[in-house]
């Protein structure tokens, strides 16, 4: 039992490198979207600010900072206000139960790699997420615009639709690990079967989950192809039309939060975590995990960011038939099978 | 004595945000109170131990209901609500009757209670536990209310979906 | 045509529907087209295009011009397609002063204008793919459509507004070593196209956006006046360029790309099948440049050459008069069509034997390819309103002139 | 080419299956002809201008199916002042022909969105921009002008630069 003085201690620093990185990780996603959409696209992306435009995000922050904050004088004020505080907080607050990678031992104080590790993490990130549709919602109606309006109701009825899949495409894997607790899960995906493939889940027969997860996921944070929300060609730019400046910041550092968190869960549900070949002295085998753990999480980042590249846009209608009449069915079939099979097994 | 403290903050909350929905004219408002209200329910539940309660909590009653309350009122776009007048019997008998009916409840639950306070994390919790009361020890109630629901969504279906005339009209046009 | 029975008013009919007010500042009306539309959900009911906010009288303009002083202004009606719309001009005064032109001339113009309908498919390719969403053809298009610019900024020394065809034949000589990089264009160009093919035809969320979408019947289209991609999309076998040759193109073989459905992807694979046309009358054209000159015969019309201008007495005389008073175009009228990348851009020239025309207006394919958009939108979704504005490839600065 | 002599006989021009259609239906319609520079023009009356079309659009052997254009020209300060111009075209004869009404009086006419929808933004062009009414137009607004511009811009008594 760690002293409460150490735990306090222990928790604050946690929290602010986590949020630190965070934020530097939603920068430095940014880059890398511009920069990897540029490349596909036949550009270079940003060159100009830093070497590889390294200094790009720095760049932009100051300039969302110093853009002039136009409150357009038809909205409704106090929501309108509220609406991206409430989609950056909560985008923000799902990382504090992630695990980005093992227990370390700093000063003597032994501590998981994660702020903290309660036992439902997994419905805690659910539930975050399902709260994170107001800051939208809220935002489409307060502004106070047509446009806006219909963005928020789209992005709603796009999010609740498709959290559904979402949520019952991880309930095949909660099944196998029987723990809603992202640590436990990460650890019953330890070892390998025969010797050389992974035991991941997703080589555990949840392959066809990892699928919705991931269609659920780029409709969850409103990406292309599924970005209707936003859709510029349709809607302008959907729910944050009327904002500017820090508000619009928000919007846009919540989208990106959203992406890594979404991706955070895909490798720790799905492809294994931090697992990965350990070696070298104690203080690699201590960081080993977490760079095991970031190259997954850049590599489904890089994948968000390549389907941007290549594919058009759903049209509405499509875009809730695909969710409701192809994906949940199959999420559902993917939870009866895999609950035959482990009730066959046991 | 932290969990005290959190859970006096979190009732006050609660309450706080009940009367708050009460009060406020604006429809939005009343359903983000009623948000509030959800919102701290789930973290006594959580401050009970009884995560599993109040992660359900958020994300089916903030998470989801609420979501379609909220969505109803942008998209019906509903206005402040006018103030009645010729309430004053209303408020004439209905803040003593309240008062009166709300120490009659306190009264018979104190009376009646006979048993100890529920201490912090003594709530049956876990997943495993509730899946069991839920699928083996009252089975057959929960799957009477799910027929139960199911009916009362094909009723509101039915209530809902336009006459017959409408409808033909809309196929012809 | 219950769409022109139900003309739209600005008061919604019932509390069911919104208006919405899309455009004229919107990112997928191209340019500043206004879109008024009731909507009832994001279904729409009425729509009602309002136009005129690029409305620059140009025709008012022409009026006050001598002829030759006419064709830089026709470069900016149809920003996408300036050779199509000089060529199309100086067609109609050479028809009315009865000019033969040579058979060089007539060549470039047919090898110029195809690049010009290749620029112009490649913008319209690249925007409608965008207004869907996909944004990387966009710009592998812009990368395709900088070559043509930079062909057309050496052989006019402008990149868009070219006015490189004159009354009578072409501003000056194609620059030395033109056609090889013409060439290297047209042999790289094909790959490229199979390149957007393999981005768009065969995806399934392009076929969903697009097939089934925004439908007109043949009948619609030619009801309606509608011409060009649009009108063969809807399974109307009719192109000018071969139906009624003009420039010498009847001496070109080309197919005419024409799909039954009607809808967006039947209007998306014409014009894309007619990139891979043009290029093949590009490459005919190179293959068969004939030699000699490239101004008509008639130096009262056509300015003579710079060196002759400076070393001969009369040819400095023609220069003076033509550049101070003008040519006289001998009373009559005329109404000259070309196939521009859009349908049927057609001038019609009126001469009352002066030196300035007496009336020039522009038959725009876009102003009747526009009044397709309520017949096609009016009961579907407002994301197929996108698709289908991508789809009649609408210029506003040729539709208010 | 050198230019020919226009032709303007109505005699000479009868082989053309749209004057032959029109002068059997009712002569009475056609005002003159003229075939200049290979494009044949019709001169209509001003009355029978939207049965013309509908004659020459539903004709089996020649149907002028599609219309081209609709335009105006102001002859001011000559007398009849303007001529709206129809440009037909035949798709399946791949021919073309012009119809033109001479307006004097009042500048008034018969709308042909009845025949061809395409009518509808030629003809709010026309008014528009010269102040030409057309009877039956089921939407005469101003198309491309401000609908409060005072004056018809593409009118001759209407100064290049406009009013200042």
């Amino acid at each position: 039992m760690v002293s409460v003085e150490s735990f306090v201690i222990a928790s604050i620093i946690k929290t602010a490198i986590a949020l630190f990185v965070l934020l530097t990780a939603v920068a430095y996603t940014v880059w890398l979207e511009r920069k990897v959409v540029g490349h596909i696209q036949n550009r270079w992306g940003p060159t100009r600010v830093g070497p590889f435009g390294l200094l790009q995000p720095l760049a932009d922050g100051l300039k969302f900072f110093f853009k002039e904050d136009i409150t357009p004088p038809h909205v409704y004020k106090l929501l309108y206000i509220a609406a991206p505080v409430i989609a950056v907080t909560f985008a923000l607050t799902s990382i504090s139960v992630i695990p980005i990678g093992n227990w370390i031992t700093v000063a003597g104080v032994r501590t998981p790699l994660q702020i903290t590790d309660v036992n439902i993490g997994l419905l805690i990130i659910l539930g975050i997420t399902s709260m994170g549709v107001y800051g939208v919602a809220l935002a489409g109606w307060s502004s106070n615009s047509k446009y806006s309006l219909l963005g928020g109701l789209r992005a709603s009825a796009q999010m609740i639709s498709y959290e559904v899949s979402l949520g019952l495409s991880l309930i095949g894997v909660l099944i196998l690990s029987g723990s809603f607790s992202l640590r436990e899960i990460v650890d019953a995906q330890s070892g390998t079967f025969w010797g050389f493939i992974p035991r991941w889940n997703i080589f555990q027969g949840q392959i066809f989950a990892f699928f919705i997860y991931l269609m659920a996921a780029f409709a969850e944070t409103n990406r292309i192809p599924f970005d209707l929300p936003e859709a510029e060609t349709e809607l302008v730019a959907g729910y944050h039309t009327e904002y500017s400046s820090m508000k619009f910041a928000m919007f846009f550092m919540a989208e990106y939060a959203n992406m890594i968190t979404v991706a955070c869960l895909a490798s720790l549900l799905f492809l294994g975590g931090w697992h990965g070949p350990l070696f070298g002295p104690a203080w690699l085998q201590s960081i080993l995990p977490v760079l095991w753990f970031v190259l997954r999480v850049f590599g489904f980042l890089f994948v968000y960011i390549w389907i941007r590249g290549t594919l058009p846009r759903f049209r509405y209608d499509q875009l809730m038939a695909f969710g409701w009449k192809f994906l949940l069915p199959l999420a559902i079939a993917n939870l009866v099978i895999t609950g035959l099979i482990v009730a066959l097994k046991s | 004595m932290l969990h005290l403290v959190l859970f006096l903050i979190f009732g006050a909350v609660c309450v706080a945000g009940a009367v708050n929905l009460l009060v406020q004219r604006h429809p939005i408002n009343s359903a983000l109170s009623l948000i509030v209200v959800m919102g701290s329910l789930a973290v006594e539940y959580l401050l009970l131990g009884a995560e599993f309660v109040a992660a359900v909590q958020v994300i089916i009653y903030a998470g989801a209901i609420m979501v379609l309350f909220v969505f109803v009122i942008m998209l019906l776009n509903a206005g402040e609500e006018e103030l009645t007048s010729g309430s004053r019997v209303a408020l004439l008998l209905g803040i003593p009757g309240i008062l009166v009916s709300s120490v009659l409840v306190a009264w018979v639950l104190l009376a009646h209670s006979g048993t100890e306070a529920v201490p912090a994390g003594a709530l049956p919790g876990p997943p495993k536990i509730i899946g069991w009361l839920l699928f083996h020890d009252f089975l057959l109630p929960f799957e009477v209310t799910s027929v139960l629901i199911l009916i009362a969504i094909m009723g509101a279906v039915v209530l809902a979906s336009p006459p017959e005339s409408v409808q033909q009209s809309k196929k012809e046009g | 045509m219950a769409h022109l029975s139900s003309m739209p008013t600005l008061e919604p009919g019932q509390d069911r529907t919104m208006i919405l007010n899309m455009g004229p500042h919107h990112p997928s009306t191209h340019g500043v087209l206004r879109l008024i539309l009731e909507i009832d959900g994001e279904t729409i009911v009425r729509i009602m295009p309002d136009i005129g906010y690029l409305h620059t009288g140009i025709e008012k303009t022409c009026e006050a011009k001598f002829y030759q002083q006419v064709v830089p202004l026709t470069d900016r009606i149809d920003y996408l397609c300036p050779l199509t719309n000089n060529l199309c001009y100086v067609l109609a005064v050479e028809k009315l002063l009865g000019l033969e032109i040579p058979p060089k001339a007539q060549w470039m113009r047919v090898m110029l204008n195809e690049l010009t309908r290749i620029n112009s498919h490649l913008v319209w390719l690249g925007t409608h793919a965008l207004d869907i969403g996909a944004m990387s053809v966009f710009l592998y298009c812009f990368r395709e459509r900088e070559d043509i610019l930079r062909l057309f900024e050496m052989v006019s020394g402008q990149r868009m507004m070219t006015s490189y065809f004159r009354i009578g034949g072409l501003a000056l000589e194609p620059p030395l070593g033109f056609f090889e990089p013409v060439r290297q264009f047209a042999n790289r160009f094909p790959a490229k196209v199979d390149e957007y093919e393999n981005l768009l035809t065969g995806n399934p969320i392009w076929g969903m956006r697009t097939k089934g979408v925004a439908r007109i019947t043949a009948e619609d289209a030619v009801a309606l006046g509608a011409s060009g991609p649009t009108l063969r999309g809807s399974g109307v076998d009719f192109d000018l360029r071969r139906d009624m040759p003009y420039s010498g193109y009847e001496n070109f073989s080309f197919k005419v790309p024409v799909s039954q459905d009607g809808d967006v992807f039947a209007r998306y694979i014409c014009r894309v099948r007619e990139m891979r046309e043009s290029i093949a009358i590009v490459q005919q054209a190179l293959d068969g440049m004939p030699e000699g000159r490239i101004k008509a015969d008639a130096p009262k019309v056509v300015l003579p050459d710079r060196e002759k201008m400076k070393t001969e007495m009369e040819a400095l005389i023609y220069h003076f008069k033509i550049i101070t008073e003008g040519f006289a175009v001998p009373e009559g009228e005329v109404y000259q069509a070309v196939e521009s990348p859009r349908g049927e851009m057609g001038y019609y020239v009126v001469s009352d034997g002066t030196a300035k025309p007496y009336r020039v207006h522009m038959r725009a394919a876009c102003l009747a390819n526009l009044q397709l958009l309520p017949a096609m939108c009016e009961g579907r979704l407002l994301a197929d309103v996108v698709a289908a504005i991508g789809s009649i490839d609408i210029v506003l600065g040729e539709i208010d002139r | 080419m050198p230019l020919v002599p226009a032709i303007t006989e109505l005699d000479q021009l009868k082989g053309h299956p749209a004057l032959a259609k029109m002068l059997a239906w009712n002569s009475e319609a056609v005002e003159g002809a003229k075939f200049d520079r290979d494009e044949l023009t019709i001169y209509i009356e001003r009355s029978s201008i939207r049965e013309v079309c509908s004659l020459l659009r539903d004709d089996r052997d020649c149907p002028f199916n599609f219309l081209v254009d609709v335009t105006c020209v102001d002859w001011y300060p000559k007398q009849p002042r303007f001529e709206i111009v129809y440009h037909l075209l035949s798709i399946t004869r791949k021919e073309r022909v012009r119809l033109k009404v001479r307006l004097g009086d009042s500048p008034e006419v018969d709308s042909v969105t009845s025949v061809w929808p395409a009518a509808n933004y030629f003809e709010r062009e026309v008014y528009d921009l010269f102040g030409v009414r057309f009877n039956g137009h089921p939407y005469l607004r101003r198309l491309l002008m401000p609908e409060d511009w005072e004056g018809y811009p593409l009118r001759k008594d209407y100064p290049v630069e406009g009013y200042r």
